[in-house]
């Protein structure tokens, strides 16, 4: 085994999860991290930005960027992975797709304040807060409008596994073969190829445990989302909430994939089916709005506004 | 080879049934009963007196009651008999003489000269254009010009040129011209023999001659035309590009009239019954002038309004609520030019009021009814059949066999038996090879 | 949804760019017939012609919104007289959530029409066109909805 | 699917239709336009492209330039797709190479007063074809077998005269009616036009050359319960009323002879409130007898009345705006007939629509035995008052100025012919659309009257609109040689346009499955996991699977994601918007 491979671990705004799930590795961490010759790493390591800002062009191998650029310290972190790193990958969801912080822009800015601090019951005084604080975009821009990214590894979290199989691959130097199939591909229960009278909210009812879910009536988005998962939430019980994102080409709107297969399998009067599916839009976009057609026309809007401004 | 039952196959064998059938007429008729026999796998004669096949249809503008042109939906039709591989076109034929019976008749057909080869002819008009005679076209009804040696119209099937020879000159520049050595002024008219096992007949109409009615002025008066002559005026293929205009001063007619039922339910002149397409011809035709020009002012004057087949009535109420053409109930006495203003006058009872009227206008269609071909009583007439007193082929039943000649073997559709608009003859020209192939096959009720 | 409709100022020589998808059976042939009716509607729409309404995925009208379209129209056969069947009805459900999504999503939902128009009703198709793009006139551009 | 891996060569024809489509758009600039347009390399416009001049300078132009594509914008494809995709692959190209923009219907006849508006329409419906065509592919041509048997639907004289001819032809006919006996209306009329035979003269022999011949199999008291297949090889499930049993019969031909109804109308000049107002069918059932009595108390009628068009021509009511065809000459011949057996005949019209051979013949005899005819106006229609005394009308006459009232033993109603009461099932199962009259929309309503766009299935009589008997017969036989036709040949091409799934892509979650209407996908269970897989005969080509399927699996032939998604980005990315054009 050779020298270790320089990496770099960069984090926008975001939860922390998916290092969680790196971390998660546990003991195979032990055979991973030898290998790995940290370059920066905010939380682990003692690394500052500037650092990072020092390093030549391209010198470390890959390059992780955790959650999106929201602040405008993300969207020049996010600039910077990209030169210092020769591979970057999108890591989780929130970095492919906008993911959960991505739900934002169902919201302005001004709302989002409004809920985060203004009314917010649990802060006094309900200040926006401006010391100390990176100034905010006034939208959720997905990352890949900043730079462009050699792997994306979607999920909420990416699984250990998959971090594994990804980074044993990258650093083995050898192509990442990520099967296309939805996550229906591991799912073990029953389907019967009927059509649903009702869709049901998650808490109605027992459902069926041998039984596919859809069938049942819950929205499950398995058949939408890509299955790197390997299945965990279905074959426990609960429905698909999409959080991979589209199957490949990855790009695909995967709200308007699942609102096609739900259509589809609740030929329903219009009426009832709207009724029946709470917030379609936080079900179908929860994890990938900012990259979706109505999500960039959001985006699209901001911007014009912007212009509109300086004119 | 048509897919036959064994039974049918030493029927044919038995009879000798000839698995040709003749079809005479190439009109929407009889093209529809050659492609329909043609299609079951059976040959086809289909004889055609004029240059080219398509009939009437081919000089209509527009049909009804969709205002489809009718040159769009005829054309595909032209080349799908014309490379039909069970097809054997012979247009500028006569009938010579039949004989024989059902299963077996004789038939014997001329083919007249047309001085230009069929199989070299690539109808690329260079012979045309070096002609220097010019003749009134009758395609165009005379409105327009043709060369001596000329195609009667662009989509013309065989699109090979003929040569008139009546107003050729005989001085050689076409033939200079043809590239492909096609023309041959030797040409002598052809005699061809063959067998066919049923004929059916498919001669179609002509119109009413309407000079007949002297008062409608008609041949007098330079501004009154008939529908015929007024499709050409409107048909970008025609003499005037599609340019309404009156013919007298090339002026836009702001007012037309259309009088109905000329030639038509006229007991005096031998045409007691009714002709079936004039009122939605002349509707269409009021509709294509609102078109051609909106401000324009368009009158029908009519009898009765006989709307009556699929989507015809709607097509009147459509003409009458969003075109605006106006229906004046009344059969036109007379019409004259008013040599003061240029105006023509039209001379109507307004029979829903009770008062006679003078109404202007700058120019009257005549919508002339339809007769049986002058020489229809010639053919079928060698073929044993006689023609009934209005001169139409008669049927040996309206129920049991409305397409079947009183002799066996022998089928009529489209006009030949009666007035027909375009549906109905194409759908006797399908019921009529329905009759003939079931000759052909050896089947049949005995 | 949160975005107001903000007053929009229609520009002048704008014309609302519509596209219109068609199912080959009922629409599509409503559409000849209202040409060879000779009814008169705008000419704003550009007509898609696919098999059938149910062949429609939403991602087709959403990213049509996406580049720019003012306006969309899906014009299919009447519930329950589907060429097909029932593709219609697949369409019809998969709209009802698309709509809502649209909507939420701060796009007026008035930019996008469903319709169901018969091979015979030419009038209903070029009604259809013709409120389309009427409505569409009023809400101004797409992309002033992004102002 | 082939692979088309060379380089789009497009040849791009814009024609003029003569004035229809350049009389309202600039066609030359149209095609100039699509000269600078990707992979075209070749533009034009023409006069007729269908012409056989346009078809050859297509022919030519493919050799000369070794055009790869084609694209004909001209008039709907509904109507030429077939002429120009045969002049393609006459070529040598394939026939789903060729893509075609509908300038006419679409365009120039739409929007007349807008010759600006229609030619940039036109040019962005070209840009999209173009964009379109650049993305198709060649699929294989496929015949099928042909089921050398016809199903007939209908037992009236259209559906026993198709039968008749068809087995005589040499083939097999199943003639399903639902009604325990054969014959339809006909059967029951007394007064047929313009001869003198009864109707029951007319169908009694019919029916017995039906009924003894060995090719048809009659199925009385049944109804066609389920339908699926395809051109040559239909299946129809049939249902014996009687004894509840079905059967399934393989067909390669249909002939719908299903008829009509004759409307009952209520409402109308008192219908429904006296038994003396009857309709003209109901008077046409009546037993034939020496005199004409009056239902309610059998006595003499004296006085008779008719009105026409009852449920007929009322322009904007739905199902009603047509004119019903028959009952001029009807009303002419009964009222003729009767004549001699009643004192005074009274008929109410519109116009006379006796257009028929020999019925101007019946509406001057009528008028010859003083049958009295007198025209009420269109917006004004004569009213009738039922009272303990009787039956009086009174209206406008047209031709008086004044208004007339009559008091009639009978009056009868020239009701409208609507289709049966089940046509939109009917349709439903068949696969066919209706025109506005209610009735199946033929193929063409000019030249191809007989056929419908189901391919195979036929249309005959009053099933295909208003008829009277004897136009029925004629319809009958035509619809028969187009069935003939089919079956003779023995084989037929079918469309390539179906679905496909990708098994590598398939994610097994049975969408596809669950969206097929014809149940044409099922599950490969040799794979594992079971992958859906599209049987292709059973596919009609509708594409709801491939909208449906989330994994992007399934490939809809000819109707791509991306050729669909090349025509949206065609109309809608313009260079021009792409440099801010429009905004």
């Amino acid at each position: 085994m050779g020298k270790p491979v320089p990496v770099a671990m960069a984090q926008g705004s975001s939860c922390w999860g998916c290092f969680q799930s790196l971390v998660d590795m546990h003991l195979k961490l032990a055979d991973v991290l030898p290998l790995l010759d940290i370059k920066y790493w905010q939380a682990v390591v003692d690394f500052k930005l500037k650092d990072l800002e020092g390093y030549p062009d391209k010198s470390i191998a890959v390059g992780f960027y955790e959650g999106m650029a929201r602040t405008e310290e993300d969207i020049h972190l996010l600039k910077v992975m990209r030169e210092k790193c020769s591979t970057l990958i999108a890591f989780g969801s929130c970095s492919c797709f906008g993911g959960i912080p991505g739900m934002a822009n169902f919201s302005t800015i001004e709302e989002c304040y409004d809920a985060k601090f203004r009314h917010n019951k649990t802060v006094n005084g309900g200040e926006v807060p401006t010391k100390n604080v990176p100034p905010i975009a006034e939208v959720v821009k997905p990352n890949t409008d900043y730079v462009e990214f050699d792997v994306y590894l979607p999920g909420c979290p990416p699984t250990s596994k998959l971090i594994l199989t990804a980074v044993t691959s990258l650093l083995e130097g050898k192509p990442m073969d990520l099967p296309p199939h939805a996550v229906c591909h591991y799912c073990k229960r029953e389907k019967k190829e009927t059509p649903i009278s009702e869709v049901l909210r998650p808490y109605v009812g027992q459902a069926d445990p041998k039984r596919c879910l859809l069938e049942q009536g819950y929205i499950c988005l398995g058949s939408c989302t890509w299955r790197l998962c390997e299945g965990p939430c279905v074959n426990k019980g609960a429905t698909c909430r999409g959080c991979f994102g589209p199957v490949p080409p990855i790009m695909r709107d995967h709200g308007a994939a699942s609102i096609s297969m739900l259509g589809t399998y609740a030929p329903m009067e219009p009426d009832k089916l709207v009724a029946q599916v709470k917030d379609p839009l936080g079900t179908f976009y929860r994890f990938d709005y900012a990259t979706s057609h109505l999500g960039r026309i959001r985006i699209k809007r901001e911007d014009m506004k912007k212009e509109e401004h300086h004119d | 080879m048509p897919a036959r039952t064994k039974s049918q196959k030493q029927a044919t064998a038995t009879k000798k049934v000839s698995q040709n059938a003749l079809v005479v007429g190439g009109g929407v008729a009889g093209m529809q009963a050659a492609l329909d026999i043609a299609n079951q796998g059976f040959k086809v004669y289909l004889v055609e007196k004029s240059p080219s096949i398509g009939g009437r249809m081919a000089m209509l503008d527009k049909t009804f009651p969709t205002l489809d042109c009718s040159a769009c939906i005829l054309t595909p039709r032209l080349s799908e008999v014309a490379r039909h591989p069970g097809i054997k076109l012979l247009t500028y034929s006569d009938l010579e003489s039949v004989s024989g019976k059902a299963g077996s008749f004789r038939v014997r057909v001329i083919k007249r000269a047309r001085y230009v080869k069929e199989e070299l002819c690539a109808g690329c008009g260079e012979c045309s254009k070096e002609c220097p005679v010019e003749v009134p076209n009758e395609f165009d009804w005379g409105l327009g010009f043709r060369k001596a040696i000329y195609v009667g119209f662009p989509q013309s099937t065989p699109s090979t040129y003929t040569i008139d020879m009546e107003s050729c000159i005989k001085c050689k520049r076409c033939e200079r011209a043809c590239e492909r050595k096609a023309i041959d002024l030797e040409m002598e008219d052809e005699r061809l023999e063959f067998d066919v096992g049923a004929i059916i007949i498919a001669t179609g109409y002509r119109l009413f001659d309407v000079a007949r009615y002297y008062r409608l002025g008609y041949g007098r008066i330079p501004d009154v035309i008939h529908a015929m002559e007024y499709e050409r005026l409107i048909n970008a293929a025609g003499p005037t590009h599609g340019h309404l205009v009156r013919l007298s001063d090339g002026r836009i007619p702001q007012s037309i009239g259309f009088v109905q039922c000329v030639g038509a339910r006229d007991v005096t002149k031998d045409v007691p019954y009714c002709s079936r397409v004039c009122c939605m011809y002349g509707i269409k035709n009021a509709v294509m002038a609102k078109e051609h020009n909106p401000d324009a002012d368009a009158t029908i004057y009519y009898a009765d309004i006989r709307a009556f087949g699929k989507g015809f009535e709607e097509f009147y109420e459509m003409a009458r609520s969003r075109f605006g053409v106006k229906f004046f109930r009344g059969r036109a006495a007379e019409v004259r030019r008013d040599s003061r203003t240029g105006k023509l006058v039209v001379r109507v009872e307004d029979t829903e009021k009770a008062q006679p009227q003078d109404v202007e206008h700058d120019m009257i269609v005549i919508c002339p009814g339809i007769q049986p071909p002058e020489d229809l009583a010639k053919i079928v007439e060698k073929m044993g059949i006689s023609v009934t007193t209005d001169g139409y082929v008669d049927v040996a039943n309206r129920y049991f066999g409305p397409v079947d000649t009183k002799v066996p073997g022998i089928f009529v559709c489209g006009c030949a038996d009666g007035p027909k608009d375009i549906p109905d003859s194409v759908t006797e020209g399908s019921a009529a090879a329905m009759k003939a192939t079931i000759i052909l096959s050896g089947g049949g009720a005995a | 949804m949160s975005q107001s409709q903000n007053e929009t100022v229609v520009p002048e020589h704008w014309e609302p760019r519509i596209l219109a998808y068609c199912c080959n059976w009922c629409s599509y042939a409503g559409a000849d017939l209202a040409g060879t009716s000779r009814i008169q509607y705008p000419p704003n729409a550009r007509i898609l012609r696919v098999n059938c309404t149910g062949r429609i995925d939403p991602e087709f009208i959403l990213a049509a919104l996406e580049m720019g379209a003012d306006g969309v129209l899906v014009s299919g056969c009447h519930p329950g007289d589907c060429h097909y069947t029932s593709g219609n009805l697949k369409l019809r459900a998969r709209w009802a959530l698309l709509e809502k999504v649209i909507e939420q999503s701060g796009v007026d939902p008035r930019r996008v029409r469903l319709q169901w128009a018969s091979a015979s009703e030419a009038q209903i198709f070029a009604d259809g066109v013709k409120e389309l793009t009427e409505q569409v006139r009023k809400i101004g551009p797409i992309r002033s909805e992004w102002k | 699917m082939m692979g088309d891996k060379v380089e789009p060569r497009i040849g791009v024809f814009v024609c003029h239709c003569g004035h229809n489509i350049a009389g309202v758009v600039d066609v030359a600039a149209v095609a100039k336009m699509a000269m600078s347009l990707p992979y075209v390399v070749f533009s034009t416009d023409y006069m007729f492209m269908c012409a056989d001049a346009g078809q050859q300078l297509i022919r030519d132009k493919i050799k000369e330039l070794n055009l790869n594509r084609v694209v004909v914008a001209s008039c709907s494809p509904r109507m030429h797709e077939p002429t120009f995709r045969r002049v393609v692959e006459e070529s040598g190209l394939n026939r789903y190479l060729f893509d075609q923009v509908n300038l006419r219907e679409q365009v120039s006849w739409c929007h007349m007063r807008q010759p600006k508006e229609a030619t940039e329409k036109a040019m962005d419906l070209v840009r999209m074809s173009v964009a379109r065509a650049a993305q198709l592919q060649s699929l294989p041509i496929k015949s099928v077998n042909v089921t050398p048997r016809t199903l007939v639907v209908g037992g009236g004289i259209a559906g026993l005269r198709a039968s008749l001819d068809i087995a005589e032809r040499g083939f097999e006919v199943v003639l399903v009616e639902r009604l325990p006996e054969l014959g339809g209306h006909v059967r029951k009329w007394t007064h047929l036009f313009p001869a003198d035979e009864s109707g029951a003269q007319i169908i009694g022999p019919l029916v017995k050359d039906v009924e003894k011949h060995r090719s048809i199999k009659v199925m009385q008291n049944s109804e066609v319960v389920e339908f699926g297949g395809y051109v040559g090889n239909f299946t129809a499930k049939i249902k014996n009323h009687e004894t509840g049993r079905t059967k399934s019969v393989d067909v390669g031909a249909v002939i719908m002879a299903t008829g009509f109804e004759p409307f009952r109308p209520f409402g109308y000049y008192g219908y429904g409130e006296s038994p003396d107002i009857i309709t003209l069918a109901e008077l046409q059932e009546l037993p034939p007898r020496a005199d004409l009595l009056r239902p309610s108390d059998g006595k003499k009628v004296n006085k008779l009345a008719f009105i026409g068009c009852v449920g007929s021509r009322e322009a904007g009511k739905q199902g009603h705006e047509h004119c019903s065809r028959h009952c001029c000459s009807a009303v002419a011949k009964a009222a003729s007939d009767l004549k001699d057996k009643v004192g005074e005949v009274m008929i109410l019209y519109q116009d006379i629509r006796t257009y028929g051979r020999g019925h101007e013949e019946l509406y001057r005899l009528a008028r010859s035995k003083f049958v009295i005819y007198s025209r009420f106006p269109k917006d004004s229609k004569p009213d009738v008052q039922v009272t303990a005394n009787g039956i009086t009308m009174r209206w406008y006459d047209v031709l008086s100025g004044d208004y007339l009232e009559f008091e009639p033993d009978l009056l009868v109603l020239a009701s409208a012919m609507v289709p049966p009461g089940d046509i939109a099932e009917t349709a439903k199962m068949f696969g066919l659309t209706r025109s506005a009259d209610g009735f199946f929309n033929p193929e063409h309503i000019k030249l191809a009257p007989l056929t419908t766009h189901t391919a195979g299935v036929m249309i005959a009589g009053a099933a295909q609109a208003a008829k009277n008997a004897s136009e029925s017969v004629v319809d009958a036989s035509g619809a028969a040689a187009k069935a003939v036709s089919l079956m003779a040949r023995g084989q037929v091409e079918i469309e390539s346009t179906v679905s496909h799934v990708i098994p590598e892509l398939c994610s097994s979650c049975r969408t596809c499955v669950t969206a097929c209407p014809y149940g044409a996908i099922s599950m490969d269970k040799s794979r594992e996991p079971a992958v859906a897989l599209v049987t292709e005969a059973k596919c009609h080509g509708c594409g709801t699977c491939a909208a449906a399927c989330p994994s992007n699996a399934i490939i809809m032939y000819h109707s791509t994601d991306d050729q669909i998604m090349a025509m949206v980005e065609a109309f809608l990315c313009t260079p021009a918007q792409v440099e801010g054009g429009t905004a």
